[in-house]
């Protein structure tokens, strides 16, 4: 209902490279193209070691990784806070690597919002059309729409540092969306939330991300969070690209050892000579004919509820992780330092590249 | 922006640079060249004469000179550090409202916007034989005669030093020790310290940039000082800015400019080994 | 001891006694400085009081009104007129300069340290050295070039320090999200920086008036023709001095406390300006 | 610096008597809107007076301005070392100065400063002998201890670089005023007549004596007491040797280190505290010091010293840049300072005018006998701004203006060896 309200909004005539919901319908397939880039701060520190990144058109794009694995500075990068050091950054087929900021169609939210803090919400949000000099009634008109679309409208009036987390960051939100991004960039913009805030806000963007049809960039160190709202979800480590797909895919089939391990439930081990993965829900406690074992000892009973996680320490060297119905559990009840076996079927197994 | 941000930056920064090499660097040059010529009767001549470097490296007045300066200064720093630190521990950790630890900070801060003079004036009043606390201390029978060293005297030099230069350690060490955080205390509670150690083990360490900043601006304040110690000592006592100023007001360029260059050679080793504890530009940026 | 005790400690009590004693010390001169101002018409400089009266404050107003105070109201005029200058050059040349230093650059630490030298060296020196240099040069001493350049080697260093403070607690991707928005370097400064650090200027401005008013060591050299204040009141001391010198500390008192709390008060009457547009 | 000022002419050849009665009379005829070109002239002029507090007075100022028909401007330098400074870093920055003797042989060949004619010096006859010819009435030479009027009084010649001994033609300036310095004393405190030099190193007043802060005064009147205690022995106590200082020094030392001394005083006011506060009772003063510690209700005394007094005195001058119409002007306006208005005001603060006869008739008899005649005050003397310094009956510590600048022992000095004190003054004020 918002959306329309807004797509029918017309663009002021002055900015020419002004993104609209409906250029999203034009004829390219990615959104978004990293070619080749690298970010080096001197010789012997690279941040962003050549990666390449397509995201296709309308999705939502979480950068997930450890601290430190230069996913940040890839989202700085696309924004233009942060030059290139080699390489070329596309939007919508155009390139914008050297672009200053507003030419490149991005539009970044901050990880602290960096809401100005002498100016009331309204006035935050109608900042990017002052500084076009949009007359004074039709910015606030439009800077009030985007506020409703974020459900803000009530608190147009308040400075900042009245509103709470999550109040800032609808503002913070509807500021970054009033440029009509082709691209919106989130840097870790649900970390400084309560966790119960921190799933609203999730479908919130989510919901937001569907109204508009854009692309959303989302940085994010919670692998929960990137398997709850990405269409596709890159994984970064040491500033390479570990693996970049659809959620799904990466689960079930994770590339490599570190993917494997750091989007968790995943058993990593050598079976029959070979480095695979093994889901660990598709594991289970005790020897069983006709399936693969490996043995160890317990270390770690947690209770989860509808399940339980099991622990090894396996005598190959690798943990091992096993989950079992807690009705299993309870009529199994191992306990912490009892050896015992997991099993899994040899189709469970997913060959990881080296 | 076809500027690079290295040229903006130094565009920026060209008034200040300006200044400073016009105002500082080239006068200290100049000190530096007359410090060598000769000179009489309100003349500098253009010929090399080193006598004003002799007297002013190897007379035993340079000696003097400066033990009575440090003298001072150790005596000031010494009581307006225990001073500073005392207070600003009792404004970060006892004064519980913000307004309230302002408030005092500005009422410290609030009888220095009397011009200097006139402030200097206003210690006879007090000190003097027949001053307020003499006949205060005479009225309550604590002194049968009124004490003389309360005014031109050493006494009465470091007096006024304290009394000027107190805030200058108490800013800077209540700024560092308010950014400790409470926790840090809570956590050195727990570990079973007690208060005293808690800030001879904690708080004295982490509060070591505002007492370096401190110290600097004690330091060179006395160094520099050549007013409150001549009037406060009724002209009896000598110190290095003392020196500088007795030989300008006799038109002595040379030797003024040599003492001149010897104390800021004095003034910068000091500091610069200060800075060695405080790095001042990440201290002031936290 | 601080956070557990329900009472206070004992140490809070010795604490606040020498917080007394501190005021006490620091108070005692000026106080003795307002009391004698309003000596009678017969008293002298120092107590006991001979009666109570204004008189100092109307002979000092009189000006040349024939009781030899010397030249008070244009030594006043030509100290604020110097502050004037020198505080707005000041906040502009500390402000452009602290600009600069958000980012790295080659000579960052000449100037810097040119700052640390400018604030530590004894300003009888600096002022001695510039009074020498433009002597030298053959350039005139006037208060618009040596006086305004003396007092600036002393109120820079503390306005960039200030200005360190204040851009130092500036979040840096306030700016980044106005570029992000659109905004050229121009309206970044004009609608970001400025509004944000404005009481840090304020602070640059107001330190510099007050500097550049109480200035004397380098001033005295360099000032050119007339006395400033600071100089008026040494020269009083040469002659028959009269309670006028306190009238004379008083109204400065005075007048350095209104400036300080009129700036305080500005502040927090733009503070709650916008609180107030903010609650519609 | 020496090179003079190359303004355009203004009033070349025009005679000084001619255009200031066509000022005058333009003056007189300023109900008319027609332009008069000198008078818009002289009008535009400005003199700009630099002196210190006791000669740069805005009541003088206020009287010139009056009487003249060109600006006066004066500016009262907050020390001598500023307004020494401003003179020779930025002579054009003033027209006419007034300086203390002791700095008088800072000027000599330096060229800012430019001689005086006497035939434009209206009172040089009647000037007091001791600038005319270094003498006293009676004829009998002053003394040339130290730096007596004669010794910087004439230039050998117009363009001369040097000071000459006998008369000429040539003044350096206008001898403005002078006086004749001794101890103050506060005979309550001290309960006997004090009559010598000696008595301000006397062990028995140690700890309440002080002197002046600076080798032109301080180091004279140290001489004096150490002369007449015996303990040194001058050849010339005002122009000394390095050994002379030598011995000086260290005796004033062993003093100082002896608590001798309560304080060395730098300027009017600390001097007026010391002895009004009681915390000396013996030191160096000046006579309007004296006058207003005693305005205080303080008794406080300053008869002369049977070795004599310390002589000093004050010359005006006009700037080398001065010329034509405004150089015209700057000599009229010195003239007027001595023309007995202005005499008169300072005199009533305790200074000696050089022109007593000009004086004379802007005082009362009541002034002029007690400043001057060293008669008993008739009734009350005011000081210049009116209030009671005197009552009737005193008579001038010293008496008669004779009787004290008759007898001076030493003059403020500025010796050869000025650099060498000064550098064994800093020991002193470090022991």
């Amino acid at each position: 209902m918002h959306l329309k309200k807004i797509a029918e909004t017309p663009d002021a005539p002055t900015i020419p490279a002004q993104p609209t919901v409906r250029q999203a319908t034009k004829g390219h397939r990615f959104d978004v193209e990293l070619v080749a880039v690298t970010k080096r701060y001197s010789a012997t520190t690279t941040a962003v070691d050549d990666i390449s990144l397509r995201i296709p058109r309308g999705s939502y794009c979480c950068l997930l990784g450890p601290s430190g694995c230069g996913k940040s500075t890839t989202l700085r990068m696309l924004a233009g806070h942060e030059s290139v050091s080699e390489g070329a950054i596309l939007v919508q087929d155009v390139e914008i690597t050297t672009l200053p900021p507003i030419q490149r169609g991005t539009s970044m939210m901050f990880q602290d919002y960096a809401l100005f803090p002498h100016l009331t919400a309204l006035e935050n949000v109608a900042f990017s059309l002052k500084v076009r000099k949009v007359p004074k009634e039709e910015r606030l008109k439009r800077a009030r729409e985007y506020l409703e679309l974020v459900q803000m409208d009530n608190l147009a009036n308040r400075l900042p540092n009245q509103l709470s987390g999550g109040q800032q960051q609808r503002v913070a939100l509807a500021r970054s969306l009033i440029t009509r991004p082709k691209v919106l960039l989130l840097d870790e913009p649900l970390s400084a939330l309560d966790p119960f805030l921190r799933t609203r806000m999730r479908a919130e963007l989510k919901r937001i991300q569907k109204e508009l049809g854009i692309t959303f960039v989302h940085v994010t160190h919670s692998q929960e969070e990137a398997m709850a709202l990405s269409d596709m979800m890159v994984v970064m480590n040491d500033a390479k690209i570990m693996q970049a797909a659809p959620a799904r895919e990466i689960f079930e089939t994770p590339e490599n050892a570190f993917v494997a391990k750091f989007i968790g439930g995943h058993n990593v081990l050598v079976s029959e000579g070979r480095a695979v993965s093994v889901r660990a829900d598709r594991c289970r406690i005790g020897a069983q004919p006709g399936m693969r074992t490996a043995k160890g000892e317990i270390t770690m009973i947690e209770y989860h509820g509808p399940f339980v996680q099991i622990s090894l320490a396996g005598d190959s060297g690798d943990d091992l992780t096993a989950v079992m119905s807690d009705a299993e559990y309870f009529a199994q009840e191992p306990r912490i330092g009892d050896r015992a076996a997991i099993s899994w079927e040899a189709s469970s197994e997913h060959e990881l590249v080296a | 922006m076809t500027v690079s941000p290295k040229v903006a930056s130094w565009l920026q920064v060209a008034p200040m640079a300006f200044v400073f090499t016009a105002m500082v660097l080239i006068p200290l040059g100049i000190i530096f060249v007359v410090s060598f010529l000769d000179y009489n009767f309100a003349q500098v001549f253009p010929e090399i004469y080193m006598g004003s470097w002799q007297d002013a490296l190897y007379s035993r007045l340079t000696v003097d000179l400066y033990l009575t300066v440090f003298k001072f200064l150790l005596i000031t720093l010494t009581i307006t550090f225990a001073i500073g630190f005392s207070l600003a521990y009792f404004l970060v950790f006892h004064v519980r409202s913000n307004g309230m630890r302002l408030a005092l900070l500005a009422a410290a801060a609030i009888p220095f916007w009397t011009p200097g003079p006139i402030r200097m004036v206003s210690w006879v009043p007090l000190l003097g034989k027949e001053g307020l606390v003499n006949q205060a201390l005479l009225g309550l029978g604590l002194i049968d005669a009124p004490l003389d060293w309360l005014l031109y005297s050493q006494f009465a030099v470091v007096l006024a030093y304290i009394n000027l230069l107190t805030l200058a350690m108490l800013g800077p060490i209540t700024h560092s020790m308010a950014k400790i955080p409470r926790s840090l205390i809570q956590a050195a509670q727990d570990q079973g310290a007690s208060e005293w150690q808690i800030i001879r083990e904690v708080i004295l360490p982490l509060c070591k940039p505002g007492i370096a900043i401190g110290t600097i601006f004690i330091c060179t304040a006395v160094l520099g000082d050549f007013f409150i110690v001549k009037i406060m000592s009724g002209g009896q006592t000598n110190t290095p800015a003392n020196a500088i100023a007795t030989e300008l007001a006799a038109f002595q360029y040379p030797p003024a400019a040599a003492k001149s260059v010897m104390l800021l050679v004095v003034v910068v080793i000091l500091v610069s080994v200060l800075l060695r504890f405080v790095d001042i530009r990440k201290e002031l940026q936290r | 001891m601080m956070m557990t005790a329900r009472g206070r400690p004992l140490s809070f009590y010795v604490l606040a006694g020498l917080m007394a004693l501190l005021l006490i010390f620091l108070y005692a001169p000026m106080l003795c400085v307002y009391i004698l101002s309003f000596q009678g018409p017969d008293g002298g400089m120092s107590f006991p009081m001979v009666g109570w009266s204004f008189h100092w404050f109307e002979v000092l107003f009189e000006g040349t009104g024939g009781h030899g105070i010397g030249d008070v109201p244009n030594s006043f005029r030509r100290s604020v007129r110097l502050a004037a200058f020198v505080s707005v050059l000041s906040t502009v040349i500390a402000l452009s300069a602290g600009m600069a230093y958000r980012r790295k650059f080659p000579g960052s630490n000449f100037v810097f340290y040119s700052a640390i030298a400018a604030m530590v060296l004894p300003g009888i020196f600096i002022g001695f050295g510039i009074a020498l240099t433009f002597n030298l040069m053959g350039w005139t001493i006037n208060w618009w070039s040596s006086g305004i350049g003396a007092q600036l080697t002393w109120s820079l260093p503390f306005g960039l320090l200030i200005m360190f403070i204040v851009l130092g607690r500036f979040n840096p991707a306030y700016e980044e999200a106005a570029t992000d928005l659109g905004a050229n370097a121009r309206q970044r400064f004009q609608m970001i920086i400025l509004p944000i650090i404005l009481p840090g200027i304020v602070g640059i401005f107001v330190s510099s008036i007050t500097s550049s008013y109480e200035e004397n060591a380098r001033t005295q050299l360099n000032v050119g023709l007339g006395n400033t204040m600071p100089m008026e009141v040494t020269g009083l001391l040469t002659g028959s001095s009269t309670p006028v010198l306190f009238a004379i500390g008083t109204l400065t008192s005075l007048f350095m406390f209104a400036l300080i709390l009129g700036s305080v008060l500005l502040m927090g009457w733009m503070a709650r300006r916008r609180a107030a547009r903010s609650e519609l | 610096m020496t090179q003079t000022d190359k303004t355009k002419p203004k009033a070349g050849g025009l005679s000084r008597r001619s255009v200031l009665k066509s000022g005058a009379a333009a003056a007189a005829a300023s109900a008319f809107p027609a332009p008069m070109l000198w008078a818009q002239n002289i009008k535009d002029i400005k003199i700009v007076h630099v002196g210190q507090s006791y000669s740069t007075i805005p009541n003088i100022a206020e009287k010139a301005n009056e009487d003249l028909d060109f600006t006066v401007e004066m500016q009262t330098a907050p020390d001598l070392t500023t307004q020494v400074n401003r003179m020779l870093s930025q002579p054009k920055s003033l027209d006419v100065t007034d300086v203390g003797n002791t700095t008088l042989k800072y000027y000599v060949g330096r060229g800012f400063l430019q001689p005086l004619n006497v035939s434009e010096y209206k009172y040089w006859d009647k000037t007091v002998p001791l600038f005319t010819s270094g003498t006293y009435p009676s004829g009998e030479k002053a003394s040339m201890q130290g730096y007596a009027p004669i010794k910087a009084q004439y230039y050998t010649g117009p363009d001369a670089m040097e000071y000459s001994l006998e008369p000429t033609e040539w003044l350096v300036g206008m001898p403005l005023y002078y006086n004749a310095d001794t101890l103050g004393i506060r005979p309550d405190l001290i309960g006997r007549p004090i009559d010598s030099w000696a008595e301000l190193l006397n062990p028995e007043f140690s700890g309440k004596v002080a002197l002046q802060d600076g080798t032109g005064v301080g180091v004279p009147d140290a001489a004096m007491a150490l002369e007449a205690m015996g303990d040194v022995s001058y050849v010339d106590k005002g122009n000394m040797t390095r050994e002379e200082i030598d011995k000086t020094i260290e005796k004033l030392i062993e003093y100082k280190r002896d608590g001798h001394f309560r304080s060395f005083w730098t300027n009017f006011d600390q001097s007026v505290q010391l002895m009004a506060s009681g915390e000396v009772v013996l030191q160096s003063m000046w006579s309007p010091a004296v006058t207003e510690v005693r305005t205080r209700g303080v008794e406080c005394v300053y008869n002369g010293m049977k070795e004599g007094y310390r002589g000093w005195y004050i010359m005006m001058m006009p700037m080398a840049h001065l010329e034509g119409l405004k150089r015209e002007c700057a000599i009229e306006y010195m003239n007027w300072y001595n023309s007995g208005w202005a005499g008169a005001f300072i005199s009533r603060q305790g200074f000696y005018n050089s022109v007593p006869e000009n004086v004379k008739s802007h005082m009362t008899e009541n002034e002029y006998g007690y400043w001057y005649e060293g008669k008993p005050a008739t009734e009350a003397v005011l000081n210049p701004f009116g209030k009671v310094m005197e009552e009737a009956g005193v008579v001038r510590d010293g008496g008669a203006l004779w009787d004290r600048m008759g007898n001076i022992g030493i003059w403020n000095t500025l010796m050869d060896e000025d650099r060498y004190l000064v550098r064994r003054w800093q020991d002193f004020l470090a022991a």
